[in-house]
Order: structure tokens, then sequence, then C-alpha cells
């Protein structure tokens, strides 16, 4: 324990004096904005996780020693220098700070923004500055169902994907489903979650009850007259969109209280929780990873390399807003090389751009097809399990795989009205 | 039935908490005059402290049971610390200013301290679930509560105990309500008020890092967590009256009972409940339920 | 006083040429700060009467939703209409609240109007139609038809933003000088005398109430059209400590206080985040403590120091 | 003569404590009327009755014939009665001159401008008469705070008399006020009184301050008139002497300052 306070100070003593000492900048140096949470309840869930993989990706990467198709040095030969930005502030804040970013710092991209509000912001000063900018995170399908964007891309699935995936898991996994309960937090993630799976399950499966809907506020860490009421309402299955410290706190209440024995609990981002909480989590608890990340993600070199340098760097494996990451970086230096050997030589912005667009690739999650959204938004296959202890070592069985088509809205339809007309054109095996 | 005794268990248990954390902002308003907001730092630093302590005598193989004074003792210890630090090291500095510019100086504390913590602690959660399950559960009415958050109703009793013996049945708790009462004659009448303020603030602290140390069991620890309870604590002591101890507990109770009232019956407006009984008792009582009588001479 | 409002006039056509020259960030920075200014002119006022209120962000969010609703279903991107509307509405809520606020003194109203503003954060965290708390993105502004695209956007709600505050600025310089602005004062100090003197300290209350919410509101409703977007975290109550901590950090002396308070205030804080994004709060913190420590009445009161030692 | 103030059966309890039981006390035009007491006799809470700061268990409360029962201390102000207090409430962080100001600026008629500035030429001009009229003009720049007590005692009434009153309420004038200065100051109140005409109602515990400026006294006890009427009657009242100014120990303790 002492040990690893004295690596945190250090690590932290080194964050202070690497951001204090201004990196002298060759004249093909990219410089990357990296924006996530550094303060606040979403910095370590989300925010330092993302850090911890964007400075591993990036030293590897200006070494040119990633696993190929990657192994070339930097971004199309230029050192990556990254600059690193707290997302914390609110929307009008960070519209100020990608300013900037861009302006002041003359940043050539980024890549960041982990609140949806931020991804609603962000974009329209992108658009004015012409830069190119990757939402790596963020799960409101807002952006680009309700906007066109030139510059801004959107590497990450969104929220609708985990919670249609989810409503098709219990659908299919759950004997005598004949009820639900949800407990999500009360903002604009926690809303359209609930609301995405309420939806999609009633689509599915008609009659299923719902008992009880509760929305306690963000950050409470306090849910025992929750519980009360999810025990009082007891169903088949609860639902939680919670991340970071608000699940982990539900589910040690919860345990503690006995309330998985005769319930099962549905956590959309619960992978994140699986190592750290191993004998907390109920055995047969569903697990989400936003994604096919984490435990979720595909055996390939890419993922092996992740997630041993990971977890040898930074004591822990790596979670999914650290592979959406990765992901959004890889898919920057991707576009940016395929618009080079289109252009031959430095490619613009707009090159870049149109290389962007209807981008596949793989990342250490899998395959990422920027196909929505005209060519700016991913999708990518959803998986969802059952958490199991096998050998005494927290695992995932009952592993079930949603291809992207499955659970997303084609192109051009809004999810709320896609689900609410019954998933049409849904592509489900 | 089920129901009415669901409501009023979940809405006891989240008062004994509230209660704790108010306890501590409450006795340093009365007797101090600063509405402190660096209380949210001392409960995280309680929280941080007593989740690392615990991990540490755990990992070590200790007997359990030790926990709970490993949380008792990380709380006191840290409490003792940070209180003096900021007491000493800062405010003494600053005493006789507004009372806002004085929320805005522990506004302040609170922005460092934050860094301060993230410095000393990182930003990864820290988990001390083992006291918290270690006591079972006991079932009411087909529902199961946490020993632990039982037990929580009845520290909460005590300290609330506690802090009125000390204050009316002690000759230093006399003096105290002698300074809270008329600061400049308890000077004249040859109280130390200065030290007087040290050993309150300490003690304010203490019960801040206390509650955090308490809440850490069933919580993940992490940066953030200060600032979310600081709010809901001012909610308490201004429904009750600034600076009344029995105001807080009262407060407490109200906001407890009808946030859990909330939740059972009607949780689209969890978020309004304390902001709403805030301005419905404000709006009845302008200086909250039970306040300390100010006269002024003309 | 002839002269000063000649001078800030002067102040501001340079402020508005620089415009053309400056960096695009700072532009957008200083409208930030100019809008957040705008409010703080408004706690000001209340402030000089001893009143702290921890809810203009009730305005302030307020007016911001005035121009994004306004903007969507009357479908006007008039910009000095939806600042129009903003200043109205943000007026008769207050004269609503205010009502019960002018009973209130100290940590009460700070208190009271903080719980306002939040249940209007609740409000709209609950609207789902509003965003929730993603909120949602306003139109860009148009001045009489006039569409000024891509880069000279920003300008736009900087120009808007400098005439606002140059014209509150020369309101709030004069009201200060006037009975009504020393009536703040005299609250302040006592209020007993001022109800012997034969005034209402209520509807002097009431009335700096209903400016401070009118700037507030003002000073949202340009947030809104300058950064494109609004949410709730507007009417959070860590929006409205804000404007107390500039407040405070410029000092409350002077018209120029707030404005320079909230310029210096954005300024630290995207330095501080560029320099330190893992500590700024730190950096933020210790330049509160220094200010209140060694500039107990601001940095405004440095200026006027050194004038009085030039003119010596 | 004309009856001014006119109380009936004016009364004032705190919980089982009776301030003020069954006053009837009229006050006439020119009159000045002293008035005596021990500490807690009920002079203090007559005067908070009778302007309004102070609302009365039962009783009456007339000015000229119509009654002001419940009216603020603004409205009462308004109507004409204006008064001093026992700890002068001024503006303490404010200059002598800004305090004049601000009075002269919100007795305007009306209501407060918002732009018009309050310091002119002109108002300056006014504050710095009123201010020489009772000597204290030299401390036009200072601030409240640094002023000694009968300055400050001063400034009260003449902010009071700004009013124009038609009946001045002067409570404990000259308390706080050195021996030696208490005619100096008394002489100059009642030289500005005499020049607006207005009826004076002073709370003293001097006996020769008394004496020397009242023509009407009325004695307070336990919340209750004991005598009224000409001031050498009065003192030479039995009961006065027995129960006010027999037992009276002239004590000029410093008052504390009121909390801002």
């Amino acid at each position: 324990m002492f040990r690893s306070f004295a690596k945190k100070s250090t690590l932290t003593g080194l964050i202070l004096v690497s951001a204090a000492a201004q990196p002298i900048l060759a004249a093909d140096d990219y410089k990357l904005g990296l924006v996530t949470f550094l303060s606040g309840g979403a910095a370590g869930p989300f925010g330092i996780p993302a850090q911890n993989a964007a400075k591993l990706v990036l030293e590897t990467l200006n070494a040119g020693q990633l696993p190929a198709p990657y192994n070339t040095t930097g971004i199309n030969g230029r050192t990556i220098v990254p600059v690193f930005m707290d997302e914390a502030g609110g929307a009008t804040k960070q519209a100020s700070e990608y300013r900037n970013l861009v302006e002041r710092q003359g940043v050539d991209a980024v890549v960041g923004y982990i609140s949806s509000g931020d991804c609603l912001a962000v974009p329209a000063v992108a658009e004015q500055l012409k830069t190119l900018t990757v939402l790596f995170d963020c799960g409101t399908p807002r952006v680009f169902e309700e906007n066109d964007f030139k510059y801004v891309f959107r590497t990450g699935p969104t929220a609708t994907m985990d919670n249609v995936a989810a409503a098709h898991y219990i659908n299919e996994t759950v004997e005598g489903l004949k009820s639900v309960s949800g407990i999500n937090q009360n903002y604009s993630f926690g809303h359209e979650s609930w609301a995405d799976f309420n939806g999609s399950l009633n689509q599915l499966k008609a009659g299923v009850d719902v008992t009880t809907e509760q929305f306690p506020k963000i950050y409470a860490g306090q849910y025992g007259a929750e519980i009360s009421a999810l025990m009082v309402n007891s169903a088949n299955v609860i639902h939680s969109s919670f991340w970071g410290g608000d699940m982990e706190a539900f589910l040690l209440q919860g345990s503690a209280r006995g309330l998985f024995e005769d319930q099962t609990a549905l956590l959309t981002t619960g992978e994140s929780a699986m190592y750290r909480l191993s004998d907390q989590i109920p055995e047969g608890t569903i697990l989400g990873g936003r994604g096919p990340f984490g435990v979720f993600a595909p055996d390939t070199a890419l993922n092996r390399w992740f997630r041993e340098a990971y977890t040898s760097e930074f004591g822990t494996p790596p979670t999914y807003p650290a592979y959406k990451m990765v992901q959004g970086i890889l898919g920057l230096k991707l576009a940016t090389e395929k618009a080079a050997l289109n252009v031959n030589g430095q490619p613009s912005t707009e090159d870049v751009v149109s290389a962007f667009e209807y981008l596949e690739y793989e990342g250490p999650g899998g395959k990422v097809s920027m196909n929505r959204g005209k060519g700016h938004q991913a999708t990518m296959e959803m998986v969802y399990g059952r958490y199991a202890l096998q050998d005494g070592k927290p695992a995932v069985t009952d592993v079930r795989h949603y291809a992207a088509a499955c659970v997303t809205p084609p192109e051009g339809m809004t999810s709320v009205s896609w689900i609410e007309k019954g998933m049409p054109d849904a592509q489900c095996d | 039935m089920k129901l009415v005794i669901a409501m009023l268990m979940d809405g006891m248990i989240y008062a004994s908490w509230l209660f704790l954390i108010a306890a501590g902002l409450t006795l340093i308003y009365g007797v101090m005059r600063i509405l402190n907001m660096a209380h949210g730092s001392f409960y995280a630093i309680g929280a941080y402290a007593g989740a690392s302590l615990v991990g540490f005598y755990l990992a070590g193989g200790y007997p359990p049971w030790g926990a709970y004074l490993v949380l008792l003792g990380a709380a006191i210890f840290s409490g003792i610390i940070i209180g003096l630090l900021v007491e000493r090291g800062l405010l003494r500095f600053m005493y006789g200013r507004d009372e806002v510019v004085m929320i805005l100086v522990t506004y302040a504390i609170l922005l460092i301290l934050e860094d301060v913590i993230k410095l000393a602690w990182g930003v990864d959660a820290y988990f001390a679930y083992q006291p918290y399950t270690l006591l079972g559960r006991t079932k009411l009415v087909g529902l199961s509560y946490a020993n632990y958050d039982i037990a929580l109703i009845f520290i909460s009793a005590s300290i609330c105990f506690l802090l009125w013996w000390g204050l009316n049945r002690t000759r230093q708790g006399k003096l105290l309500q002698a300074v809270i009462h008329d600061r400049d004659t308890a000077a004249f009448l040859g109280i130390n008020v200065t030290r007087m303020f040290t050993v309150t603030f300490v003690i304010g602290a203490v019960l801040g890092t206390f509650a955090g140390a308490l809440t850490a069991p069933g919580i993940s620890v992490m940066p953030g967590i200060g600032i979310e309870v600081i709010i809901l604590a001012f909610a308490v002591v201004v429904i009750g009256g600034l600076g009344s101890i029995g105001g807080a507990l009262t407060g407490a109770l109200i906001v407890g009972l009808a946030r859990s009232a909330s939740v059972h019956l009607y949780p689209e407006a969890e978020l309004f409940v304390i902001y709403g009984v805030m301005a419905v008792v404000l709006a009845f009582r302008p200086q909250g339920l039970f306040a300390i009588a100010t006269a002024r001479k003309i | 006083m002839k002269i000063a409002t000649i001078l800030l006039i002067a102040a501001a056509i340079a402020a508005l040429a620089a415009g053309l020259v400056m960096p695009g960030w700072l532009t957008f920075m200083l409208t930030l700060a100019l809008a957040k200014g705008l409010v703080v002119l408004g706690l000001l006022l209340l402030m000089r009467a001893g009143l702290v209120s921890f809810g203009q962000g009730l305005y302030y969010c307020l007016g911001a939703y005035c121009v994004g609703i306004a903007g969507d279903y009357l479908q006007t991107q008039n910009a000095l209409l939806l600042m129009l509307l903003a200043v109205v509405a943000c007026v008769a809520l207050a004269a609503i609240i205010g009502l019960l606020l002018c009973r209130y003194r100290d940590i009460f109203f700070a208190m009271f109007s903080m719980a306002f503003s939040m249940i209007l954060y609740g409000i709209l965290v609950k609207s789902t139609a509003f965003g929730s708390t993603d909120g949602f993105n306003v139109k860009p502004p148009l001045l009489f038809g006039w569409t000024p695209g891509g880069e000279s956007s920003p300008m736009m709600a900087y120009g808007l933003a400098v005439v606002a505050v140059t014209g509150v600025g020369i309101f709030v310089w004069n009201y200060l000088r006037s009975p009504m602005g020393y009536a703040g004062e005299a609250i302040r100090e006592n209020e007993i005398r001022v109800e012997y003197l034969g005034v209402s300290v209520r509807k002097v209350i009431y009335i700096k109430y209903l400016l401070a919410a009118a700037m507030a509101g003002l000073g949202g409703a340009i947030t809104a059209l300058a950064a494109g977007h609004i949410d709730p975290e507007m009417a959070y109550w860590t929006t409205s400590g804000e404007f107390v901590f500039i407040a405070l950090m410029g000092g409350t002396g002077h018209a120029a206080g707030p404005v320079l308070g909230s310029i210096i205030f954005e300024l630290l804080r995207t330095y501080a985040f560029q320099i330190s994004p893992y500590t700024w709060q730190m950096i933020l913190g210790t330049a509160l403590l220094a200010i209140i420590l060694y500039l107990p009445k601001g940095v405004w009161s440095l200026v006027e120091r050194i004038t009085k030692r030039i003119a010596a | 003569m004309t009856s001014l103030i006119e109380t009936r059966a004016l009364a004032r309890n705190f919980g089982a404590v009776t301030a003020a039981a069954d006053i009837n006390v009229t006050i006439n035009a020119g009159e000045i009327v002293g008035v005596i007491g021990s500490n807690g006799a009920g002079k203090t809470t007559f005067i908070n009755m009778v302007t309004g700061y102070l609302p009365p268990s039962s009783g009456e409360i007339l000015f000229k014939g119509k009654s002001i029962l419940g009216k603020t201390p603004r409205q009462v102000m308004r109507a004409g009665i204006c008064r001093s207090f026992q700890v002068a409430q001024l503006f303490p962080d404010l200059t002598v001159l800004d305090n004049v100001l601000i009075a002269y600026g919100m007795l305007k008629k009306g209501s407060l401008s918002l732009l018009r500035p309050l310091a002119n030429a002109r108002s300056i001009q006014q504050a710095e008469t009123l201010l020489e009229e009772y000597g204290i003009a030299e401390y036009l720049p200072e601030m409240v705070v640094t002023l000694p007590q009968g300055v400050r005692k001063l400034l009260d009434i003449a902010l009071a008399m700004i009013g124009k009153p038609e009946v001045l309420l002067l409570d404990e004038p000259t308390s706080g006020v050195a021996i030696d200065d208490k005619f100096e100051l008394m002489d100059t109140v009642m030289r500005a009184v005499r020049s607006s005409g207005s009826a004076v109602l002073f709370v003293e515990h001097d006996m020769e301050v008394i004496a020397r400026y009242s023509t009407r006294l009325l004695a307070f006890y336990d919340g209750r008139v004991l005598a009224d009427g000409p001031t050498a009657e009065v003192m030479s009242d039995e009961k006065v002497k027995e129960f006010v100014t027999g037992h009276h120990l002239e004590i000029s303790s410093p008052k504390e300052p009121a909390h801002a």
C-alpha cells in the first residue's frame, strides 16, 4: 500500500513537472490536444484511465513499436506531442478551452470529451476553426443525429447501442422475464439509457412490467432508500447505467443488503468494476463494457499488447475508457496516413476528413466502422456477459455478441424514433 | 405497512448520515460564525484516511474486527492534523472578516485540499468494504438492512448526545456557550477565546473526518466526494437553524425522511426535495427552525 | 462624470477595434468574461447593500435558456430581440422571487437565493425536451439580418458584450453615486437608520434585486449567443459561487471591479488549466486566498492605489 | 395648545415581563418634555412604540388626532415624528459627509433617483451648513467609526432633525458624553430645535440637564408613568423621590456600540 502510495506521488509529481515544462517543439511535430476529466468524480473512472492509455499509446507510437498495421512512427511520421487538458468546468468553459487549444496552443487535432454536454458544445467551435476533432467516449446519439459536422468524428459507439443490446440480452437469456426495474443517475446519460433500454425491451417483448424507476442524483453515493425501493418493487432484472464510484457504491450497498440475491443486476458499465470489486459482484450479474472492450475485447495482437503494456505500467487492466481513447487516436492516425497516401505528402485537414469518413479499422476492441452520421459516427458490435468466478478469478460467461447492424438505427433515423417504430431494419443473427 | 417501515428506516439511516456531516459544520458555525465549506474536504480526507488505512491494516492479515478501531483512529488522527493546519495555519489570520468572505476563504481551502487529496492519494478509487459487510444484515418486514447502517443510527444518536452533554453539562461546554452567546463579553470575562476557537475547530474537523471515515466502507472513495456532500450539509444546517446542534438533528431528520418518502412514493422529485424543503422552511422561518436569537440594542 | 463616461466609451471603442486584431481564442474568452462581468456588476449592487446572492446562476441560466428556447420556437435569430426577451423574463421572475427574498439577510439570503437556482437546475435536469444536463445548441445570432459567418462569429458576440458592458457599466457607475446607490451602502451599514430616514429597506433591496436579475439575464443571454450551447450547469451553485468569487477578486468598490475581476479570473483559470491541468484548482484557491489576505478590497483597489500614487 | 402625540392605555409585554403598562401621555406643540426613570422603567420601550419600531401589545397612539398604530418607523417618520437613539444609529464605515448626504438624499420626496448623483455642489453645501449648525463641521471628512461619542450623538440627532419633525424624540442624548460636554451638547441641540419649532421629548438621567432644559417632566417606574407635570413639581414629588430619583445613581457608563 505505501509503496503504491509513494509510486502515485512520484507519478503525480512527474505529471506536474512535465506539465510545467513546456516541451520544445520540432517544426514537424504533431501537436495533439487530449481532453479528459482530470478532476472531479469522472476523473478516476474515465479521465485518468483514458489519459494513461493515451500516454502509453503515444509513447509507443512515437517509438514505432505498436503491432502492425500501426507500427509506423507517430502520425504520418510526425512525432506526436500531447497537450493534456482538464475537461472540468462545463460546456461553455470547454468551448472556450477548445479555442485556446487550437488558437493559442496550436494543436493539429483534438481527441477527447467524455461528457455528452461537451460533445454537443465543442463541435460547433471545431467547425468554425476547421480543426479535426475526435470524440472518443461520450454517449449521446444526439451529436450526429441532430447535426452534420464536417470536422468532427466519433470513434466510440453511442449509449443507445449499449442499451438496445442490453434489452436483447435479457430478452434472450432471462427465463420467464416478467418485470424490470431501473436505477439510473438523474442526468442526460441516465435518462437516455433508461429510455432506450425500456423502449427497446418493450419492442422485443410485450408485457414486461416496470416495477420502479429510480433516478438518484449523480455522485449521490448513498443509495439506501433506492435499494429499499428496489426491494419493495422486486423485479427480475434491475437495469442500471451507473458508472464509476456511483456504480461501485451501489454494488457494495446492494450486495451488503442482499439486493442481488433474488434479482439480477444488469450493469451497462459493470465491466469496469469487475477486477476492483471481484468479491463483491454477485455471480450471474450481467455486465456490459459499452462495447467490445476490456474483458470483452477480441484476442488480437493489438489487444494483447495493449492489455499487457497497460497492466504492467499502471497496475490494473485497462477499462473501456482506455480502450476508447486508443481507438480514437488510432483512427486519427490511420485516417491521416491514408490521406497522406492519397495526396502523396502532408495531407490537409480536408484530406484527412475525407479519408476518415466511412473508414473501417481494427482497434484494440475489434472492428470500428465509421458508417453512421454520414461517415462520422462509429458503430461496433456490442457484447454482454454474466459475471462468474473461474478458479477464483473474475471472468465472464454466457457472452453474447450483437452485430452493430442489430443495435444501431439505420443512417438518417434518430435513435428515439427508431426504437419507437419497433427498430426496423435491424439485422440480428 | 412494509412501505411505511421502509420509508422510516431509510429516512433514519440517511438522516443519521446527514447529521454526522452536519454536526461539525453547525458546531463550527455556532462558535466561530464560519460556514466552513472546507468541511467537505475534511469529510473526504476522513474517507481517504479511513479507506487507505483499513486496506493497509487488512492486507497485513490482522483480525477484521480491528478495522473499526482503525477507522476511528484514522478519523481522529486526520481530523486533528487537518483541523490544526487549517485553523492555525490560515483561518486565524482572517478572524473578524465578514461571514461571506469567510465562506469564500473556506471555499478556497476546499479547492486547494481537493488537489492535495489528489496528490496524496491519486485518483483511483479506494475501497474498504470489509467493515461494511462484516456486521451482516437484519431482516425487517421482508427487507434486509445492513447492520452497519443500523449501527450508524446509534452512532449518530450518541454523537448528538455527547455534543449536547459536552455543551450543557461540562464546564468547558458552558464556557463555550458563553463564547457562542457573546464573544466580546466572554473574552472580557477572561475566557481564552482564541483557544476555544482552535479547540472547536479541531472538534468540528474531527466530526467531519469521522463522518467520512464511517461512510468510506459503503462507498467508492474517489475525488469529488467532498464537494457533493457540502451543499447537502449546508441545506441541513440552514433548515435546522445555523449553529444549533438540535437544529442539525431536526434538519437531518426532515431531509432524510422527506427524501426517502420521495424515493418510495415519487422518485421524480428526489432532486428537488432538499431544496424544496429548504425553501418552504425558510419561507416560514426565515432563520431556520432553531435559530440562535440575536437581539439588537438601539 | 462626463469625462469618465467619455473615457469609458473611448475604451469600449478601443476594445472593439482590438477585437479585429485579437486572436480568436482571446476574443471568445473576453466575450465570456464580459458576460460574466455583467452578472457580477449586478451582484455588486447587492453586495454593496451587504447581500450576497449565491443564486445569480438562476438568472444567468434563465437568460441563456430564454435565448435558446425563443430562438427555437419563435424562429428568430435577432440578437437584440433575444437579449431583450431574456432580460424581460428574468425581471419577471425576479419580481416574484424578490418579494420573498427581500425579507432575508446574510447567510439566509445567500442560501435562499441558492435554493431557487438549484430548483431551476432540478427542473432543467428533468426536462428531456431541453436536453436535460446535456443542454442544447443555440443558433448563431444575427444583427438586423446581418450574418457574420465562420471566423467573424466570435466577433459578433464580442461586439454585443462590449456594448452591453459599456452601457451597463456607465449605468452602474452613475447608479453608485445616486441616492439609490448610496441607499445600498446605507442598508449594509445600518438598516434601522435607513428606515428612520423614511425609506423602505425592502423596496430598495427589491429594486436592486430586479436590476441584478436583469444584468445576470443579459450576461446569460450573451453567453448563450457566444458559446452557442447552453446547459443547466449555468444554474448550478458552483456557477453562482464563481460570480461571488469574481466579485471578491475584482472588488466591489467601483463599477470597473467586476469587469476587471472577471477578465483576470478567466485568464487565471485558462492559464492554470494550461500550465497545470492536474492541479489548477490549487492555483485558483491560492490566488483567491492571496487576494482576500493582501487585497481585501479586490484587484481594483490596487489600480486605485497606483492612480493615487501617480496623482500625488 | 394642539396635542401632537397622544397615547391611550399603551402597554407592551415581553412574555411575562411587562415593559410598559397603561401609558397615557400627551405631547403638545412647542413643549420640551423630559423623561426620567431607572433602567428598565419603559422609557425606550415608549419611544420604540411611538415610532413604530415595537408594536404595542394593546393601546392606541394618535398623532394629530389620527391613529398611527401599526405604522412602520418609516411611515411614522414621514408623518412627522423623528427620533435619536441611545446608541447612535449611523453608517459607521462612511464619512460624516456621506452620512448627511444620504440622509438628505433619502428624505427627498418621491422615490429615490437612480442616476442623479447624490453629491453635488448644492447638497454638499447643504450638508456643511447643517454640520456647522451642530458645531461638528470639522469632522466632515472623517469616518464615523473614528468619531468621539459626543460627535456621534450630535450627528445622530442632526440626521433626525433633517426630517424637520414636528416631534423629536431623543433617547438619552447625553449618555456616553463626558459630563463637561453635556450642557454644550444640549445647548446645541436645543438651539437647533428652537429654530425649527419642533416639540421635544428627551430621556435623560442627569437631573441637572432635566432641570435646565425641560418644561415638563414624565417619571417612569416599572413600565408606568408615575408622575407627569411641570418639571419642578415632578422633581419634588414624594413618590418620584422614593422610586425614581432617590434610588437613582447617575452613572454614565460607556455604551457598547451597536452590532452592525
